[in-house]
């Protein structure tokens, strides 16, 4: 008899898992919410450290995937009935699918910058988030102000709605600072001539190549990181912006003005994740997203037995991690599989 | 002008905006390891004039970066140049050259 | 500036206000800043939008000026509170209006120190009965005047003979409008719109013709700051701040500047012209101040109110250039005299700024 | 009757400008001496120093002894010329006299003697006549010269024969005063031949054969040859007078005048005086101090060698990065064969950049020592390298010595560093207030265990007491028995800090020390020639990547013949090292320490 597992969420996590999955051998059906599968990595112009272009890593997958699993897109998941053994998922499009294991792939959101009221985002003319920048990046247009000038100081807020108890984020979203480094480069790369700063409190160059791509903005592109978190913005006559921040580094407030100010801004779990995890009964964390089995040990696992998890549903992942941990969860499943 | 037993308090804000950078400038170009600290102060713990005087040297760096040139004045003056501090250092700033280039930037712009 | 954007956050922090029956309490010191203000509001209420306001003779300081000069601990801050709400409820009044903007923060955060500790207010209770054998009723709803005059501005301007738009020129008032630290940045969602972009002040301001001014220092304390002012020692720190907040407003040429505190029309008031004086600087056009008004005297202007009546001539820094803008006539000849026409005599002209 | 011709005037102009040139410079040196080396010189011209220095003069000036000492092909180079000339002057001079019909000879008369004089009455091969000797003589001479010249020609392309990877780059000046000189004998070997050759007499061995040769071959033209190359004679021979001043050839008077000063007893001096100029004047640009030079050699740092920096000082095109930009290690003053104090002219360079600014050390405290018998004084660095204060305190306890331990609670700078930066005013302060601690101590010893430190206490201190480098002073403990030592079997190479060794000239005693507890082996550049370590404080203008490949460079010479341990004396060596080293470094102190027996 064929066993099937139901992956929910095309994601970079997603779709490595069903090509892993159907590696092994395994019936795969790929639920997407969006037209196309790739998640948030096809909003990436260029990846860090290395900076190649993402489509390269969407493009692997996507080969990767090929004929030998069951894409469907466009599609929502309304419930779930958990069976002795198996899943009846009922679709929005009126389908109902039947499935031996579960995987949980549904990744993130990112946090609404709106919220941090204090940076004037979508008040001020000239205060982007990071995704902004990526897909300005990415698209090729040209970056200036929203005057049309090319900015002469660019300004980068590290952990906007992370590490932040009025953002009603304590977590580390980890992956930011290290996006931030990279597009403070790609800016100087862009514009030479540009004063380029990043406001951190930490940077946390966690992987590898990552310090070393710090040190290079440091001593190649003269990238200034000015230690301590923006306070408040406003907008000056000429639509520049004026940021405050403590400069730690002195104790004294210090206050500057940028032309262009990007933010940072970090990993917040999905509805539609807690929303599915609500239906399965799964536990959530306190920082709402959701829990594995166990974290060292069992971390694809959940206490549910055939509903699984990998990548960002679990907090923020990088790429790699994500890949990583989707093939985890896909040795997990098959292993789980091969018991029923 | 009168008198009303106050005058207006100094602000205490580093003005970026308003600051002078030329010094700043010339040390990028004659020390471009300034460049690199990370600000660990390693330097200052280490310091030998920094056990018998407020002296940090890492602060000398981090004034440097904003631009805020009366304090760095007085605070070079302090250094024995000593160079226990690069020895130190994780990220290869050169403190000695940094001392004596902030001095002659200095000398410069006067 | 993406208006749509602050819209968007207003939506977010819509407040509910009573509309009527309101029992009003009054700050300490504005009757002395700006003596017409509280009486204009409770004519406004009363004669033009018939309204049922209500003061009660035994009402006090809440005390929050001695407790934010951490002179009054917050127990007996508590306890006077808890009279003046015992005043309200033997009134047989339930929305709470102040005339001061400390007392609104420093209700709001009793309200809701009560709602997080009931034990707290169980204690109050008792530290009130036993001092005055009263008791008393938390109010319906706690309101700013200004609140009150937000809620009515559209009637206020469907009645008022004057608009926020240069007579000579027809272009709108360009308006610096700045809102006490106490009213919404300790609670954002107790203050219309909020406390990052806070829309009392402003919404009065369109809706009566005018044009807001964002600038960069607008969240920036005026520099009342209790302690920094109250010790003469520290009036520079006071000053260098109402200084930083001039600097900043000063390239976009305001008309005047709105307030909803006491003490910030009185600091941008005093401290133009002590400015002036120490510094030989002026922040307006020509050589003269930046009008600063309270949203009474606005409303008075608005309804057409004799600006004397106001008491717009005890500011020092001279209100004419702007009556001038809105072709409010005034009579100079009258700007001195007293209620009974006797002339109360001329004070120092200021060295710097244009006197009239 | 004066024999003259027009084509004397460009050397005669030459001549008279150079001397013009040279008294003045010399006038003007002398002159700027302070009132007591004034004195110095005067007394110095009447007594028998006067006349060492002329020995020295010939020996190194003309013969150049310390040349032949470094590479025998690079002596002879340089020895043909210049005695070579020397010798060719004198003897034209005493030659001119035989044809001589006035008392007064004008100055080109013997240089250009074969043009006014031939001599039909005595043939070439007449030697034991006068003229003739003479004639052979001056034939010997030049092709003598001509030999140094051929020499000079293949040093171009193969100056590793002469000892040398590097040779100088040379200025406009420099190539055209070396094309000149290059001119000079050949030219007058082939005008004097074709002259001889015209006239059928008055050459000697070399000039008549080849002079015959070309009468058969020229003619009659050969005239007009000779005539036009004696015109080239005397223009080489001007061009060179005139441009020697601006020249690398200017050492040769400035040298002179060095040698003496040196003779006569006047001291050098911390800022610029006229013996900087007059031994920045005498830098012959010999380039032997561009391979020594680990910048160069280790760090491809090719523009800030003792050569190049004197000459932009002399040129008055110095940078203040250039003359940060030394070791001050000491090689190149080490092997300079005119003996430049050229560590002492970087820092009076380095004193004049050294600007305004006042350093502001108001914030020393009062010194308040212990008394003891012994001061042992770390040094900053040292505080770097805890397991040496470990070792000495351990040595010293063992050896039950009453000490006290200067600055134990951290240091005051010795000054030494801040002496390397030029500011040698402000390093004063921080020597009073160390001078103070240590006087205080009452102690008749102070050993330090940074080499730096030993020599400024030496050099800077004044201090009546004796004053010991931690080797030195563990060499005497042990000796006298307080010690007892056991060998440790293990291989060493011993590395010579650069202010022990060439600074200090203590060589002996380190080696001593390991001698007594291990086995030593062969480094290649060692004593006198030793690496710098690369962590020197005498450079301020470089980045760490440059330091460290000078660090490996020194430590593959090191380590050539595999030791086990790498054993230095200097806290500052120690810890350069110890990044980069595949094997243990240690101080000679913890050498020691490790073998006192349990």
């Amino acid at each position: 008899m064929t066993r099937t597992t139901v992956i929910i969420g095309g994601g970079v996590a997603g779709m490595t898992a069903a090509s892993r999955l159907a590696d092994l051998g395994e019936q795969v059906i790929l639920l997407e919410r969006e037209e196309q599968v790739g998640g948030h990595l096809r909003n990436w112009d260029r990846l860090f450290p290395n900076r190649r272009p993402g489509y390269e890593v969407l493009n692997y997958l996507t080969e990767e995937l090929g004929s030998k699993v069951d894409i469907r897109c466009l599609q929502t998941v309304t419930t779930i009935f958990s069976g002795e053994r198996d899943f009846q998922l009922q679709l929005a499009s009126g389908k109902s699918l039947r499935c031996d294991a579960l995987l949980l792939a549904t990744g993130f959101d990112l946090f609404d910058a709106r919220r941090k009221e204090e940076y004037g985002y979508a008040i001020y003319d000239n205060v982007i988030t990071s995704a902004e920048l990526e897909e300005l990046f990415r698209s090729g247009a040209p970056i200036t102000t929203r005057q049309g000038k090319v900015p002469k100081r660019v300004g980068f807020v590290h952990c906007v709605g992370s590490r932040d108890e009025k953002a009603g984020n304590l977590y580390c979203s980890k992956v930011c600072c290290v996006t931030g480094v990279k597009q403070a480069i790609e800016i100087k790369e862009l514009f030479p001539e540009a004063e380029v700063f990043g406001f951190y409190m930490d940077l946390r160059m966690f992987d590898r190549h990552f310090e070393e791509m710090y040190y290079e903005a440091q001593q190649k592109w003269d990238i200034n990181f000015l230690r301590g978190r923006v306070s408040e913005c406003a907008e000056n006559q000429d639509q520049s912006i004026v940021l405050k921040i403590e400069d730690t580094l002195t104790s004294r407030p210090l206050k500057m003005t940028v032309d262009l100010l990007v933010l940072l801004v970090g990993f917040v779990p999905s509805p539609e994740t807690l929303r599915l995890a609500a239906m399965l009964d799964l536990p959530v964390g306190e920082d709402r997203f959701l829990e594995p089995a166990d974290e060292h040990t069992k971390s694809t696992l959940t206490v549910k037995p055939g509903v699984f998890l990998a990548g960002a549903v679990k907090g923020p992942f990088s790429i790699s991690n994500a890949i990583a941990d989707a093939g985890t969860a896909a040795l997990q499943i098959h292993a789980y599989l091969k018991t029923l | 002008m009168k008198e009303f037993g106050y005058t207006v308090h100094k602000e205490r804000l580093i003005d970026y905006d308003r600051n002078d950078k030329r010094v700043l400038n010339h040390l990028k170009k004659h020390e471009p390891s300034v460049l690199t600290c990370i600000a660990c102060g390693s330097c200052t713990a280490t310091c030998s004039a920094g056990q018998l005087v407020d002296f940090n040297i890492r602060l000398v760096q981090t004034l440097l970066r904003r631009g805020e040139i009366e304090p760095l004045k007085k605070e070079v003056r302090k250094c024995m140049l000593c160079g226990k501090c690069i020895l130190i250092c994780p990220r290869g700033v050169n403190m000695r050259n940094l001392i004596l280039a902030i001095q002659t930037a200095i000398d410069k712009l006067q | 500036m993406i208006i749509e954007g602050k819209k968007r956050l207003w939506q977010e922090y819509q407040k509910e206000i009573a509309d009527d029956r309101y029992f009003y309490v009054r700050s300490c010191v504005r009757q002395n800043f700006f003596p017409a203000s509280e009486k204009v509001f409770l004519r406004i209420l009363k004669e033009e939008l018939g309204k049922d306001v209500y003061e009660n003779a035994a009402h006090t300081t809440c005390s929050g000026i001695g407790y934010h000069s951490d002179v009054v601990p917050f127990e007996t801050a508590m306890t006077v509170i808890a009279r003046q709400f015992s005043l309200m409820t033997e009134s047989g009044y339930e929305h709470f209006v102040t005339s001061c903007i400390t007392s609104f923060g420093l209700y709001s955060e009793v309200l809701e120190t009560w709602k997080h500790f009931p034990d707290v207010l169980q204690k109050v209770r008792g530290y009130l009965k036993e001092a005055t054998g009263r008791t008393f009723e938390l109010p319906k709803n706690v309101a700013h005047a200004s609140d009150v005059i937000f809620r009515f501005r559209n009637e206020i301007a469907s009645r008022g003979t004057h608009r926020l738009v240069n007579h000579l020129t027809g272009k709108p008032l360009r308006v610096v409008e700045h809102i006490g630290c106490h009213y919404s940045k300790m609670f954002p969602s107790k203050g219309v719109g909020g406390a990052e972009y806070p829309y009392v002040l402003v919404g009065m301001i369109e809706d009566w013709g005018g044009e807001v001014i964002d600038y960069p220092e607008r969240r920036h304390c005026c520099g009342f700051g209790f302690r920094q002012y109250i010790v003469r020692a520290n009036r520079g720190y006071s000053i260098a701040n109402s200084k930083k907040k001039f600097e900043s407003m000063k390239p976009y040429q305001p008309d005047f500047i709105l307030t909803n505190c006491p003490g910030c029309p009185m600091f941008f008031d005093r401290w133009q012209y002590a400015l002036s004086e120490m510094e030989g600087v002026t922040y307006g056009q020509n050589g003269e101040g930046i009008p600063v008004l309270t949203y009474e005297e606005l409303s008075g202007l608005i309804l057409g109110y004799d600006p004397w009546d106001l008491g717009l001539q005890v500011h020092q820094v001279p209100v004419e250039p702007l009556l001038d803008k809105l072709g409010i006539p005034y009579d100079p000849e009258t700007k001195f005299a007293g209620k009974d026409g006797q002339d109360l005599g001329r004070p120092d002209a200021p060295t710097h700024m244009k006197f009239f | 009757m004066i024999s003259f011709n027009l084509f004397v005037l460009p050397f005669s102009f030459g001549l008279i400008y150079l001397l013009y040139m040279i008294i003045r410079w010399w006038t003007k040196w002398i002159r700027a001496l302070p009132p007591e080396d004034r004195a110095r010189f005067r007394k110095g011209i009447f007594s028998r120093q006067f006349f060492s220095g002329l020995k020295e003069v010939f020996l190194e000036s003309l013969v150049h002894r310390k040349m032949f000492r470094r590479n025998a092909l690079l002596g002879f180079m340089h020895m043909s010329f210049a005695l070579g000339w020397f010798l060719l002057i004198l003897a034209g001079n005493i030659e001119s006299r035989i044809y001589s019909t006035s008392h007064v000879n004008p100055p080109y008369y013997p240089i250009f003697l074969k043009f006014f004089i031939h001599d039909r009455t005595v043939l070439w091969f007449e030697i034991n006549t006068v003229p003739g000797f003479f004639r052979f003589l001056m034939d010997f001479l030049l092709l003598f010269i001509l030999s140094g010249l051929i020499l000079a020609m293949i040093k171009r392309g193969r100056s590793r024969w002469f000892g040398m990877t590097r040779t100088t780059h040379s200025q406009l000046t420099d190539r055209v005063a070396l094309v000149c000189l290059w001119l000079i004998f050949p030219v007058r070997l082939l005008a004097e031949s074709f002259t001889d050759g015209y006239y059928g007499a008055g050459g000697g061995f070399a000039t008549q054969h080849l002079g015959n040769l070309f009468a058969v071959l020229f003619r009659e033209s050969s005239q007009h040859i000779a005539y036009a190359l004696w015109w080239l004679y005397s223009l080489a021979l001007g061009i060179f007078f005139v441009t020697l001043p601006f020249s690398r050839y200017w050492h040769i008077p400035t040298e002179v005048l060095l040698i003496f000063f040196r003779r006569f007893g006047i001291p050098p001096k911390r800022i610029a005086s006229s013996f900087s100029q007059v031994e920045i004047g005498a830098c012959s640009r010999c380039g032997v101090c561009i391979d020594v030079c680990q910048l160069g050699s280790a760090a491809r740092i090719h523009d800030i060698q003792a050569v190049y920096f004197l000459r932009s000082v002399r040129d008055e095109q110095v940078s203040r990065d250039i003359t940060l930009r030394c070791l001050v290690c000491g090689r190149c003053q080490e092997t300079c064969p005119v003996g430049i104090n050229i560590d002492l002219i970087r820092l009076i360079e380095r004193y004049n950049f050294s600007g305004s600014h006042a350093s502001d050390f108001t914030y020393l405290p009062e010194p308040a020592p212990r008394k003891a018998q012994v001061a042992y004084f770390a040094g900053c660095m040292t505080h770097l390298t805890p397991s040496i204060i470990r070792a000495m305190k351990g040595i010293l306890q063992e050896a039950g010595i009453d000490y006290h331990f200067l600055d134990e609670e951290g240091s005051v700078c010795c000054g030494r560093p801040m002496m390397l930066s030029g500011k040698h005013e402000q390093a004063g302060e921080l020597i009073r207030f160390n001078r103070e601690l240590i006087l205080q101590s009452g102690a008749d010893t102070l050993v330090t265990s940074c080499p730096i430190c030993f020599r400024v206490f030496r050099e800077e201190y004044n201090l009546p007491v004796r004053i010991l480098h931690h080797t030195q002073y563990l060499l005497e403990l042990i000796k006298s028995g307080k010690v007892p030592l056991q060998t440790v079997f293990r291989k060493v190479a011993y590395h010579d800090p650069c202010d022990l060794g060439r600074g200090s000239n203590e060589y002996r005693a380190p080696r001593e020390l390991l001698a007594k507890v291990a086995e030593l082996v062969e480094v290649p550049e060692e004593k006198e020639d030793a690496l710098c370590c690369g962590g020197s404080l005498g450079i301020y203008t470089i980045s760490s990547r440059k330091r460290d490949l000078i660090t490996s460079d020194a430590l593959d010479k090191l380590t050539s013949s595999g030791p086990e341990v790498l054993v230095t004396a200097c806290p500052l060596c120690k810890k350069t090292f110890s990044r980069l080293a595949g094997i243990e470094v240690l101080d000679v102190a913890e050498m020691v320490y490790g073998a006192i027996p349990e």
